[in-house]
């Protein structure tokens, strides 16, 4: 019974990917496992692994919110772009690192606000609404830079993506947030508000739910989750590159979340799934990277890993292999049909 | 009291051609709009240019209105364009007959599509990703081919590219345009009558219902991810007509272009709802957005893209008021 | 028992169905057998197992064991496809066609004449309207479906049933939100169908159309076969008792409320010339504290239409709102709400429930709406209040953690119902609150609104059934065509007057049909 | 359209039409400024317009000008093939076409008068010959690969293979894609040196990768241009003054000013005027102590 369970647990896929793609890494590099703590930072393959994907998670864990209201948020990317102009743009005039940050949040909120405004009030179907901004916002952050790549040197800004507390400061914020998301929408009403918008919107709003303003605010706080995983990128490489900074990574944020069991259709949502999805999408990027897949066979090998995950743990597949029931009903297809 | 009298509530405009009819009003208004700024702007080559320029995303949007008319969407559909201008490139290069290369990415654009089609149905995978899958893979193929562009030399090819029609006296277009219009009415033909084409419709009306009402759902779930195969490879040809090339980096981003064209023109990402109309009235918008930014011809490139974003958002909210109004 | 059923060789035999989803039971080891030219009615609670083992039958659910034979030869359909080809054609209980395309289309979907290989236009539209006409029922035929009322949509099933010449028909519930006029066409539709040798499976909740129309009836309960019984020969009482299990039921129906009526208070919600172009004309309504208001008109009359203006789910054109003498225009809603309103929509599916949350979540909705997102209702009381309203109602399964989108159709009811209740409104309005109702469950919701009227609440109280109107209301509000024609009281509101202010002649009302 | 733009013509000032690939570094947007400057002081009316890395819009624009009838037509080529057809049009309409930056790849030299840019593959070349001389003992050499297919990345790896192929030293232990990007740099860096224990020399395609690489050197405690060097190209200011700090240890110069040349080009084959089909852009190479003398006067 209890391997059985496990076997259908929606996490066990893209865990195995996550482990499968561990071992991978271990026997090309047996190094690659190891940590050492120097000048009491942690250091290796993993914690990179980590860093690297600290952006991706926060930005996924903003995208989960969203989707699970039915919607999307293309603009993520250029968000982050934005972020990382505006604050670079700051440090190199001169300004502090702290009002930056404050400056470059900041916009991110009203730019969260702007595509909040064009889905719920406007009613724009979310992908358009978005692409919008995901068109507009990375000129506008280009707009911001003039163009160039800004250079900044600011130790205390090098923190936000390079800085540690034992493990990088962008991981600890960005499992941070992922931790204060789940605390709060499953230790208050916002989860379920939200999950009931996301599978019937109209149900939701005679029932009274404030529909507008929820949707609103998931857009906000995905432009605000964008806004920092700009800044870490940014920081990172110390250095505001508005054409390329954060370029597709709302594709990456929202296969993390899908992996993650969240369906695009809107509605029941796990943080822990976008968690494992970021994980495993980070994983295949440097293990393409380290383990030297050529660059051109780079693509395949990620859709080749995407597709598996996803057909492993699709209930069909369950259905076919191991936990097959003497010809029972075929709950999957069956449940869609409202029962009668 | 054996007969009911319930009379529905009086219609105006067919409502449902409402979007449509609103994105071709935008298209005509940008269109004039550039008339009156721009010298040289109201000559109908340009118009004609709008069709020779967007072939291809035209032959593209129409796969995907079938694919979203189900609910669905297709994120593959540059990376498999994309690779059918690869395929085109490799196989004439190899010395291949161009009609059999034809046939050899018209197969495999299909194929890819199928299987898509058939990992969603059967596996029950979100479209979105099993097409992003589809995208990588198409995008990887064309790599493992070659990195590098390939020229197209073939003297047919060369031919029907360069090639050109003048119906009309200073009006020049090219067979490009009249395959793409051939696909249009096809296409809807397909949609409108036959069932193949009603059931499109109803699985995103309601799929659990259609499959209730005795629909062959399965089959036109995968079939629309075929039939956009089909016309990503078809988009794909054009598209190397036009370019004359085959390159891995082709078309990069074109679904999201090919998204909006479709979504401009009117149909609901939800399903059931939306024209093939509508989606070549939306690539004529986008089209003309980027032919007003050529005249204009001071922008910078940041300038560019926030006026793209600019317009794009004019047409939808335009579009969303024309539509709200007439509720 | 009867032997009549060895007559005829069976259209339809089902042997020893079992059907199990993951953790219930739904069907064990039914037979059932329906015979060529007859009326055959499947009867059973909410959640008795009728509407599995309907798609047992057509191939939604593939039985976990047992065999069914269709005119003899058995039969294992994988999908509906199979079914309908096989010449079985269905009508599921909740409406199952596709809201996007118009009427015409859905009821000619994978079956419109042809020529050359093209769907004929003409011919399907001409086909479309001779069905509507069967039926009897006059709506232009390329309107959207979703421009319709569910009883509109559900006539339209039922023409998409009878559009192929089909030896099985399966009729789920499909009288549901019908009123007296168009049952008595189906009825009539059914009765040609039957004597030209038809089978037809019927579900009804309703004693008395069961009576009126079947030649047999098999009783389902908690997913096991009870009996099969003919109706000359059976009583109602002896067959509620055979539904519920239990012996001599209170089958009283909760009578017609005697307190006289609240002197003179303040009305709850005062409507004032509200109205709404092209879904009904303008009037004046008041509703007191502890009445209960019912709302009676034909399909169409305008019943919905008046019930959404008062919640706010519709804007309206005219006039306004009043509580406690205060004025307002109904903005939404919420703000609806927030003075007390609740409102229980007639259709379940698209504006009731959260097909995909569970039930404990489904219950809570609206008051945790109520309250934000911010004060979660404390798990405490939470359970306490879930677990009080699925025993008050009787929801089964009891299981809190259901997902919704899995319970029967009268279950999920009383979910919806169950899910204002917990909010105590001053002013509840009920659109349809017993459809797909059983017999028990509908006394039992009935009990709930006169009880709610005594503690003082106001009840809207909308239905297709003439009788349950009147018997629950203290006033009844009659409308025709879009107007409110009357206003019954006390001795006056009897179903006969009821009906005869239904029926009076259009030039009653000399401005009729302001749209 | 003919008449529109005849009057341009008239008064006697010459219209180009510009098609720039897009705005995708440093480099890039240092080269659109020259074009425009250099047009501005040269009196020449420039169209421009940027195709964001998209051949189909680039080939847009050029449609256009030639439907505005502009004089001159200049581009910058995304990729190398498939600018038959639409040059074929500009040949029709009698528009003169100079490439800038890179080239094209048709057996119709006809179709442009000339081409005008850097030799990436002799860039490639420089790097692997100062590294060649430069290196005594074994060496291990990691190469950052600019995007996948790109011209620029292959030819500077073809000519730093060519360069380093006859020393039996020098060995490329791994070849990774890092997108001409700093944080595309610091990432496979970052796995490099997780990978690999050995490395001496980093080459880097463009400035930016290099700079990406500096970070994830530094990161794991180690010196960049000491303990692993560095060769990057482009020299752009970034690049340039980390090269004065040491960090870099070798620039080869990509150089993006090419307006007054274009220009120049522009006049003269505007006039009819037989030009050279290829025309070199002047580049150099930096070393760390050139670049200190180099900065205070470097415009970009
Ligand atoms: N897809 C499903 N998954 C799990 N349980 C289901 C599913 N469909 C039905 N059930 C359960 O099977 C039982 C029988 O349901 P069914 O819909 O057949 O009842 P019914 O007799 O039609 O009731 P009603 O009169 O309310 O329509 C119910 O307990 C229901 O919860
Ligand atoms: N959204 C809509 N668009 C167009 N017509 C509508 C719409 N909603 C309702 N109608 C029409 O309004 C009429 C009145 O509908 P309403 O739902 O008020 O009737 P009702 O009296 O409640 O009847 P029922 O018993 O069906 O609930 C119907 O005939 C229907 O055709
Ligand atoms: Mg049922
Ligand atoms: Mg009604």
């Amino acid at each position: 019974m209890r391997p059985r369970q496990l076997l259908r647990h929606h996490l066990f896929w893209p865990i195995a990917a996550l482990v499968l793609l561990l071992v991978l890494n271990t026997v090309s590099n047996p190094s690659f496992l190891e940590i050492r703590l120097q000048n009491g930072q942690l250091y290796g393959s993993l914690v990179d692994i980590l860093r690297n994907g600290a952006p991706t998670l926060l930005i996924a864990v903003g995208m989960t919110l969203v989707i699970a209201t039915r919607g999307i948020d293309l603009s993520v990317g250029a968000v982050a772009a934005i972020a990382g102009a505006v604050a670079c743009t700051w440090i190199a005039s001169g300004g502090s690192a702290a009002t930056a940050v404050l400056l470059a949040l900041g916009a991110c909120v009203l730019l969260g606000l702007w595509n909040g405004f064009l889905v719920s009030v406007l009613g724009i179907q979310p992908i358009i609404a978005t692409l919008v901004l995901m068109t507009a916002g990375r000129g506008a952050a280009m707009l911001v830079t003039e163009g160039q790549i800004i250079t900044v040197d600011d130790p205390l800004y090098h923190q936000i993506g390079a800085g540690f507390l034992v493990l990088p400061i962008a991981v600890l914020v960005s499992l941070g947030v992922l931790v204060g998301v789940a605390l709060l929408t499953r230790g208050t009403a916002l989860g379920m508000l939200v999950e009931s918008v996301g599978v019937n919107p109209r149900a939701s709003l005679l029932a009274g739910v404030r529909s507008r303003t929820i949707i609103w605010t998931v857009y906000v706080f995905a432009g605000l989750c964008a806004g920092v995983a700009g800044l870490m990128i940014s920081s990172n490489v110390n250095a505001a590159d508005a054409n390329n900074a954060g370029l597709w990574i709302e594709m990456d944020a929202i296969l993390a979340v899908v992996i993650g069991g969240t369906s695009l259709a809107g509605g029941r949502y796990s943080l822990a799934g976008t968690l494992v999805g970021a994980l495993v999408i980070q994983t295949l990027t440097t293990t393409v990277y380290s383990i030297g897949v050529a660059p051109n066979a780079a693509l395949v090998f990620k859709a080749v890993v995407v597709i598996a995950v996803c057909l492993l743990q699709s209930p069909r597949t369950s259905q076919v292999f191991g936990v097959r029931r003497k010809a029972g009903p075929r709950p999957s297809r069956s449940e869609e049909v409202t029962a009668a | 009291m054996s007969v009911m009298d319930v009379r529905s509530r009086q219609v105006r405009v067919p409502r449902r051609f409402l979007p449509v009819a609103a994105t071709f009003a935008v298209f005509v208004l940008t269109f004039g709009a550039g008339s009156l700024r721009y010298e040289g702007f109201a000559s109908p080559q340009v118009l004609t240019n709008l069709f020779v320029d967007n072939a291809f995303l035209i032959v593209l949007a129409v796969g995907m209105t079938f694919v979203i008319l189900t609910g669905g969407i297709d994120l593959s559909v540059g990376a498999v364009a994309a690779l059918s201008t690869m395929i085109a490139a490799a196989t004439l290069e190899a010395g291949w007959p161009p009609l059999v290369s034809v046939a050899a990415v018209l197969l495999t654009g299909t194929c890819l599509g199928l299987l898509m089609g058939l990992v969603i149905h059967h596996f029950e995978v979100q479209p979105f990703i099993v097409t992003l899958a589809g995208m990588f893979l198409a995008r990887g193929l064309c790599f493992l081919i070659s990195v590098e562009s390939v020229s197209i030399t073939d003297p047919a090819f060369r031919a029907a590219a360069t090639g050109t029609l003048t119906p009309v006296e200073g009006v020049t277009l090219t067979y490009s345009v009249l395959i793409a219009l051939a696909v249009v009415l096809v296409a809807a033909h397909v949609l409108h009558r036959t069932r193949f084409g009603r059931t499109v419709y109803a699985v995103g009306g309601s799929e659990a219902s259609a499959r209730l009402m005795g629909l062959p759902t399965g089959r036109v779930k995968v079939g629309v991810y075929a039939v956009s195969g089909f016309c990503s490879a078809l988009g794909g040809l054009l598209f190397s007509l036009y370019m004359l090339s085959g390159y891995g980096l082709h078309a990069v981003g074109m679904e999201l272009d090919v998204i909006a064209a479709v979504v401009v023109g009117g149909t609901l990402l939800s399903g059931g709802v939306g024209y093939v109309a509508g989606s070549v009235a939306g690539v004529l918008v986008l089209g003309t957005v980027q032919t007003l930014i050529s005249f204009e011809g001071t922008l910078s490139s940041w300038w560019t893209r926030i006026v793209v974003g600019v317009l794009l958002l004019v047409f939808v909210v335009f579009q969303r008021a024309v539509v709200r109004r007439a509720r | 028992m009867t032997d009549s059923s060895a007559r005829a060789a069976p259209a339809v035999d089902m042997r020893g169905i079992t059907v199990e989803f993951p953790g219930v039971r739904a069907l064990s080891e039914v037979d059932f057998r329906l015979l060529p030219g007859e009326v055959h009615a499947l009867m059973g609670e909410n959640g008795a197992g009728k509407s599995t083992l309907i798609k047992a039958l057509t191939g939604v659910h593939r039985p976990t064991s047992g065999v069914i034979l269709l005119h003899g030869e058995q039969v294992g359909f994988g999908t509906p496809v199979q079914a309908q080809d096989a010449g079985i054609s269905t009508v599921y209980q909740e409406v199952n066609l596709c809201p996007n395309l118009s009427v015409a289309e859905n009821i000619l979907l994978g079956r419109e004449p042809r020529r050359l290989g093209a769907i004929d236009a003409r011919a399907c539209r001409a086909r479309a309207a001779e069905l509507l006409q069967r039926i009897g029922l006059s709506i232009d035929p390329a309107s959207t479906l979703d421009s319709h009322p569910i009883a509109v949509q559900q006539l339209v099933a039922i023409a998409r049933a009878l559009a192929v010449d089909a030896r099985v028909l399966v009729l789920d519930e499909p009288t549901s939100s019908l009123d007296a006029g168009e049952v008595a066409e189906l009825f009539r539709i059914m009765r040609v169908l039957r004597d030209d040798g038809v089978a037809i499976l019927f579900v009804s909740h309703f004693l008395d159309q069961v009576y009126e129309i079947a030649d047999r009836m098999t009783v389902l309960r908690n997913g096991s076969l009870v009996g099969e019984y003919l109706p000359t020969e059976t009583g109602r009482l002896e067959l509620v008792s055979a539904m519920l299990g239990r012996e001599n039921t209170v089958l009283e129906e909760v009578g017609r409320r005697s307190q006289e009526r609240a002197p003179a208070s303040v009305p709850v919600l005062t409507a004032r010339n509200l109205g709404r172009g092209g879904a009904i004309a303008p009037f004046d309504l008041e509703i007191h504290a502890g009445e209960v208001v019912g709302l009676a008109g034909l399909l169409g009359s305008g019943r919905t239409e008046l019930a959404r203006l008062l919640f706010g789910a519709d804007r309206a054109d005219t006039g306004g709102l009043s509580t406690g003498g205060r004025p307002f225009r109904p903005r939404s809603a919420r703000s609806m709400i927030a003075r007390g309103v609740a409102f229980c929509s007639e259709d379940r599916k698209a504006e009731g429930l959260v097909a995909d949350l569970s039930v404990r979540d489904n219950l809570l909705l609206a008051l945790q709406a109520a309250r934000g997102w911010a004060r979660p209702v404390p798990r405490r009381t939470a359970d306490a209040l879930v677990a009080e309203y699925i025993g008050k109602l009787d929801i089964r399964p009891a299981d809190p953690g259901a997902l919704t989108k899995n319970l029967s159709g009268g279950n999920q009811q009383k979910v919806l119902l169950a899910r204002w209740l917990i909010t105590r409104p001053k002013l509840l309005i009920l659109d349809e609150p017993t459809r797909g109702i059983d017999v028990g469950a509908k006394a039992q919701i009935q009990q709930v609104v006169a009880d709610l009227a005594a503690d003082g609440t106001a009840v809207l109280f909308v239905s297709a059934e003439l009788e349950e109107v009147v018997r629950v209301s203290d006033r009844v509000v009659v409308l025709r065509d879009r107007h409110k024609v009357s206003e019954l009281d006390g001795a006056d509101a009897t179903v006969d007057r009821v009906m005869a202010s239904i029926a009076a002649a259009h030039g009653e009302h000399g401005r009729a049909v302001a749209s | 359209g003919a008449d529109g733009s005849d009057g341009a013509g008239d008064d006697g000032t010459l219209t180009l039409g510009f098609a720039q690939v897009g705005a995708e570094s440093g480099w890039r947007t240092a080269n659109t400024e020259s074009i425009q400057q250099a047009a501005e002081e040269a009196g020449i009316d420039l169209q421009f317009s940027d195709a964001q890395q998209k051949q189909e819009n680039q080939i847009r624009s050029i449609r256009s000008y030639i439907q505005q009838d502009v004089d001159v037509i200049a581009f910058s080529p995304v990729v190398e093939t498939g600018w038959d057809a639409v040059l074929l049009e500009a040949q029709r309409a009698d528009i003169p076409v100079i490439l800038t930056d890179r080239a094209i790849d048709s057996e119709d030299d006809s179709l442009y008068e000339t081409f005008l840019g850097s030799d990436f593959v002799e860039e490639g070349r420089k790097a692997g010959r100062w590294l060649v001389d430069n290196s005594d003992g074994p060496t291990n050499v990691v190469e950052l690969q600019g995007t996948t297919g790109a011209a620029p990345a292959i030819d500077r790896k073809e000519g730093f293979e060519e360069a380093v192929s006859g020393s039996s030293d020098i060995e490329v232990i791994a070849t990774q894609d890092g997108d001409f990007t700093r944080s595309g740099g610091k990432e496979v860096m970052e796995a490099f040196l997780n990978s690999h224990d050995d490395i001496d020399v980093v080459y880097a395609h463009n400035d930016d990768m290099g700079l990406g690489a500096i970070e994830a050197i530094r990161a794991a405690g180690l010196e960049p241009g000491e303990d692993i060097r560095i060769i990057t190209v482009d020299a752009v200011r970034a690049g340039m003054e980390a090269l004065a700090e040491g960090e870099i240890n070798f620039i080869v110069e990509c150089n993006p000013l090419l307006g007054e040349q274009l220009m120049e080009l522009v006049e003269q084959v505007a006039a009819g005027e037989e030009v050279t089909k290829r025309i070199e852009v002047e580049e150099t190479t930096f070393t760390q102590e050139e670049a200190e003398a180099a900065l205070p006067d470097r415009q970009y």
